[in-house]
């Protein structure tokens, strides 16, 4: 069922993309053995910003280890600490009160928002269009803005702690949500005229990079990228946590399965997201945000897995805990590490320029990758 | 009008006069050389400002704005740095055809300046196969290219390079289809004929839709031809990082980076030159006295503001487009602007035997 | 019919490159929309968030008094190993020993301003500050002592 | 298909299954030598049909090494966990790689940070570590004085 393992023949051409290369966004190596423009086989090398944040982790206490995630998939890193909080949450069995949950969806919600525009500048920036990428920062500046002011950074939050988030919202949250609201219902039309409408974006994409449904199931792939290829793999939906069960929102497929669909996913998504933001901005609950937690956390023996849907995909986190203050092992299943398996499959006897599509409709974010 | 022949034959006349006929040749290209390459550093300057300024603008975003008045002397500023910079030789490019090909770049973009009629009179060649002269000499464009990536021993510059080749190769084609269809229209290939025919209505008005659609496939065709975006293939930089010039550094990527500029000025003028009626100024019908404004204004000027505008949109193109893959950019020419410019060269033809055009 | 589509192919393709070049376009003209921040220039007025994390702090009032009482929670509390504290034993007004912070030793290179030193200080001694110009030509710089010199504990933080 | 229910057509596919109490979903121990067999029938029955590998990984005990498989099905939605002890000195297993693709890479991260020899993988080179690297770095007795800081 494997498929051969690509043989390199007399006249075949390798060539290194990477680790320092543009198309990558990082520092992902790959190596393409090409037939004049058509790719063979691609063999991705990584390790090149690996920093074992696995291994770092079975130091740090349930505390501690939450802010090494922020820097695992720094565009959704605050999903990646909502993962790890849940988890400790689910260790000790601690409830948030709903105010804080509710604190967490709206953050959760607006990760996702600037992740996915910042994708969609990426990605037109990969088919050479560079005027998106700096449109798509202007939005994004906006709810970095945001993130700011509530959570004290604007990219490595570490807002959320076990038992809530840290600190209550910022008085103008709620003001600057519905502003960022309304600009984005401004602009994502635009969006449209510069991208998506597109003809030769639509040459590039249509067609491109086809990754069918069993395919996409068997490889791992999973957020935007596998619901581009009809799985049904939200993790909202699919096992709600933090009462995403009460919210109205769709769970974006599509049946495409290329790279075009991957795109329209994610141009949904980020509709979905903001109907998610509309529904909670205004009905904050009053209460606490942060539940009473001894100030030593200790989880129990056993084992414990939790899932959360990242911009990019499903993130699990499974801890095995011996009783002490620390991880005993700790194994983040990171959403870029698992679609990357699929590069190889889907850029198969496309030409190079797909290669770069590609990648970009799968929005790899390689610290994740390499943890 | 006035015109500036006056000034050129009082120098030639001096010189005539003072030397012997070689002499004169000799110092009167002298002239020409340095008021080229005088050109050349000038359009090279204000071509980098307008670019990234233009881009800046469309990125919402300022652009330069810290060397000088409102960021006007950044080019300089850039030329210092290039020119500071280490010129460096890959150890195992060919050190001969490497250090080489920048010079054809700009030896070929130097050539082509030959013909073209910046302002009334005022041309350095008006030879009789003018246009025929041009589309010849900027094909030799595509041999600097593949040398610079073939001796440059790397795969990513090869890449580029052949691309470049098949890509500048094929769109020559329509690039002459659309010019041809001037010369069908004025019936001479000399710039200073097509210039004159005109004198009461540019092409792009009197020649209706043939010309349109000419003037249509010459724009894709050049931007092509000059390796911009959205056929920027060669040195795509989100798949080849650099194309061609990947290993070139200071200096030597300058004169690329010259020659690419210069390029754009000069398929854009004679893009104005065909289509816009070069520096003929805009003329209404029978508004004597608008016409009469009109005339007022320099003829120099006329033909650097058509210049620029259709220098404008190919960047305006170049800062809204993705970039084309390689087989679409050949599916393109060959599945469209060819035959399209086919039939519409036998369309002029018939226009132009019916004499139907203005 | 093969003609009429090829057609409407170039048109509509022509159509929508006509449409983005028309965004770009009202940018290019639109100079209200440019969203640069001119930021060496804008210092004077650049605000930070006051909740933004930039490094931490030790609040000292005004008679030279901090509130550290040397508990080492925040050291304990970091996850990099950025707060060293070194403690030294005082003599109080009973004559009694006591112990107290001598230096305490905030390595910023080290810091990912992840405020959980904060979150555990008891006594709020250290905060976080807005500062974010952080880079130094020496990297010893970059280690600071937070209590100044010859402060002592506030009166009555336990 | 319930959490009781799997376990018991599980043991009726497996008769020398260990199940472990405790944990959201099933979890149980195989022999490393009926791995193959079992991973065949988890993917290919229909009432089972675990077509998604979601996490593998593994457990350094000390005394043992223990590959974590995280099977979920996306037709029926159940999850349920398979390990296997492996031997410390000599770690082995099968491959799953040609029944779920994704383990590929995932054998790969295991195979160099823990030296767990994955038999029949297509292609088990070291993919994150550079390739003269010495030990298995996610072991609990690792020891690199350079490159590891302690608190």
């Amino acid at each position: 069922m494997i498929e051969e393992i690509g043989t390199t023949e007399q006249g075949d051409l390798i060539i290194n993309v990477g680790p320092q290369h543009p198309a990558t966004h990082g520092v992902l190596h790959l190596v393409i053995t090409l037939n004049g423009e058509t790719i063979k086989k691609i063999e991705p090398h990584l390790g090149y910003i690996h920093r074992s944040i696995e291994k770092m982790c079975e130091s740090l206490t349930y505390r501690q280890f939450i802010y090494t995630t922020s820097r695992m998939d720094y565009l959704s890193s605050h999903i990646n600490n909502h993962g790890c909080a849940l988890l400790v949450e689910k260790g000790l069995q601690i409830e948030v009160p709903p105010r804080a949950q509710v604190i967490r969806i709206l953050m959760d919600e607006l990760t996702r928002i600037a992740s996915h525009i910042l994708w969609w500048g990426a990605m037109a920036m990969d088919l050479g269009a560079m005027t998106p990428y700096f449109h798509a920062f202007r939005e994004r500046e906006l709810i970095n803005d945001i993130m700011e002011e509530t959570c004290g950074a604007r990219l490595t939050m570490n807002y959320q702690v076990p038992g809530g988030v840290m600190a209550d919202i910022h008085p103008n949250f709620q003001r600057r949500v519905k502003d960022i609201i309304k600009q984005l219902y401004k602009k994502l039309p635009e969006y449209d005229e510069l991208v998506t409408g597109n003809t030769i974006f639509k040459a590039r994409t249509q067609g491109i990079g086809y990754l069918s449904k069993e395919d996409a199931i068997s490889y791992g792939v999973t957020g935007p990228s596998a619901r581009a290829s009809g799985v049904s793999c939200d993790i909202r939906k699919l096992y709600p946590y933090e009462g995403y069960e009460k919210l109205n929102f769709q769970e974006v497929m599509h049946t495409g399965c290329d790279t075009y669909s991957r795109y329209l996913v994610r141009m949904i998504e980020i509709r979905e997201s903001i109907s998610i933001l509309e529904q909670l901005v205004d009905n904050i609950p009053e209460g606490d945000y942060q539940a009473k937690t001894k100030a030593v956390l200790k989880l129990p023996k056993g084992e414990f897995y939790t899932r959360v849907e990242t911009a990019r995909g499903e993130l699990g986190v499974y801890v095995v805990s011996e009783g002490g203050t620390t991880p005993y092992r700790i194994k983040f299943r990171s959403p870029g590490f698992s679609n990357l398996c699929a590069l190889d499959h889907m850029t198969r006897g496309q030409k190079i320029g797909d290669m770069v599509a590609i990648m970009g409709s799968l929005d790899l974010v390689i610290p994740d990758i390499d943890r | 009008m006035w015109s500036l022949s006056k000034i050129t034959d009082i120098i030639h006349s001096w010189l005539t006069e003072t030397f012997n006929p070689t002499w004169t040749l000799i110092i009167e290209m002298v002239i020409v050389g340095v008021g080229v390459i005088g050109l050349f550093a000038v359009l090279g300057l204000i071509l980098v400002i307008m670019e990234r300024k233009v881009s800046a603008y469309m990125q919402i975003r300022l652009g330069p704005n810290r060397v000088g008045p409102k960021g006007m002397m950044q080019s300089m500023a850039d030329t210092v740095k290039l020119l500071v910079k280490e010129g460096m030789t890959p150890d195992g490019a060919d050190k001969f055809l490497f250090n080489f090909a920048p010079f054809i770049a700009m030896i070929v973009a130097m050539l082509l300046m030959a013909p073209i009629a910046f302002a009334k009179d005022f041309q350095i060649w008006d030879i009789n196969i003018g246009v025929l002269y041009i589309t010849a000499i900027s094909s030799l464009n595509v041999i600097a290219i593949l040398m610079a990536g073939w001796s440059s021993n790397n795969k990513y510059s090869l890449l580029g390079a052949m691309r470049s080749g098949a890509q500048i190769v094929s769109y020559e084609l329509s690039a002459g289809l659309a010019i041809l269809v001037i010369v069908v229209l004025t019936g001479s290939l000399q710039i200073s004929d097509i210039v004159a025919a005109q004198a009461n209505g540019w092409w792009i008005f009197k020649g209706w839709l043939p010309a349109w659609i000419a003037f249509l496939i010459f724009m894709i065709a050049v931007t092509a031809e000059t390796n911009r975006a959205p056929f920027d293939l060669s040195e795509a930089e989100s798949e080849l990082t650099g194309g061609f010039h990947t290993e070139y550094s200071g200096m030597k990527f300058a004169l690329f980076f010259l020659a690419e500029y210069i390029n754009v000025f000069i398929v854009c003028g004679i893009g104005a030159t065909l289509f816009l009626g070069g520096w003929m100024p805009f003329h209404i019908g029978n508004w004597e006295g608008f016409n009469h404004v009109m005339d007022y204004i320099p003829s120099s000027i006329w033909f650097f503001g058509k210049t620029f505008f259709l220098i404008f949109v190919i960047m305006w193109f170049r800062w809204t487009f993705p970039r084309l893959r390689i087989d679409q950019l050949l599916n393109l020419e060959w599945k469209y602007l060819l035959p399209i410019g086919m039939v519409n060269i036998l369309l002029v033809t018939v226009i132009a035997i019916l004499k139907w055009h203005f | 019919m093969f003609l009429k589509e090829y057609i409407s192919d170039v048109a509509g393709a022509l159509k929508s490159l006509f449409i983005g070049m028309k965004r770009t376009g009202y940018y290019f003209t639109h100079h209200k929309e440019i969203i640069t921040e001119q930021y060496p220039d804008n210092r004077a007025t650049l605000v930070l968030p006051e909740r933004f994390r930039g490094e931490v702090v030790m609040t000292h009032n005004e008679n030279n008094e901090h509130r550290c009482t040397g508990c080492t929670a925040c050291e304990l509390a970091c996850p990099n190993g950025t707060i060293k504290i070194v403690t030294k034993f005082d003599i109080n007004a009973e004559g009694k020993k006591k112990k107290a912070v001598d230096k305490f030793v905030y390595h910023l290179e080290l810091c990912t301003m992840c405020n959980l030193c904060i979150q555990a200080c008891p006594t709020d001694a250290i905060k976080m500050a807005q500062t974010f110009e952080h880079s130094v030509y020496d990297r010893s710089l970059l280690t600071k002592v937070l209590n100044k010199p010859d402060s002592k504990l506030q009166e009555g933080v336990e | 298909m319930t959490n009781e229910e799997l376990i018991t057509e599980l043991t009726t596919i497996q008769p020398n299954l260990v199940p472990e109490a405790g944990g959201e979903w099933p979890n149980f121990f195989v022999e490393a030598a009926d791995w193959p067999k079992l991973a065949q029938a988890l993917r290919f029955k229909d009432d089972l049909f675990f077509d998604y590998l979601f996490c593998l990984t593994c457990v350094d005990w000390k005394t043992h090494l223990a590959m974590v498989y995280h099977l979920s099905s996306t037709r029926h939605r159940h999850n349920i966990v398979i390990k296997s002890k492996l031997n410390r000195e000599k770690p082995e297993i099968q491959t799953v790689c040609d029944i779920w693709r994704t383990a590929e890479f995932h054998e790969r991260e295991v195979y160099e940070l823990f030296g767990v020899n994955f038999l029949n993988h297509p292609d088990l080179r070291k993919l994150i570590l550079p390739d003269d690297w010495v030990g298995y770095p996610l072991r609990k007795d690792y020891e690199d004085p350079i490159n590891m800081i302690k608190l």
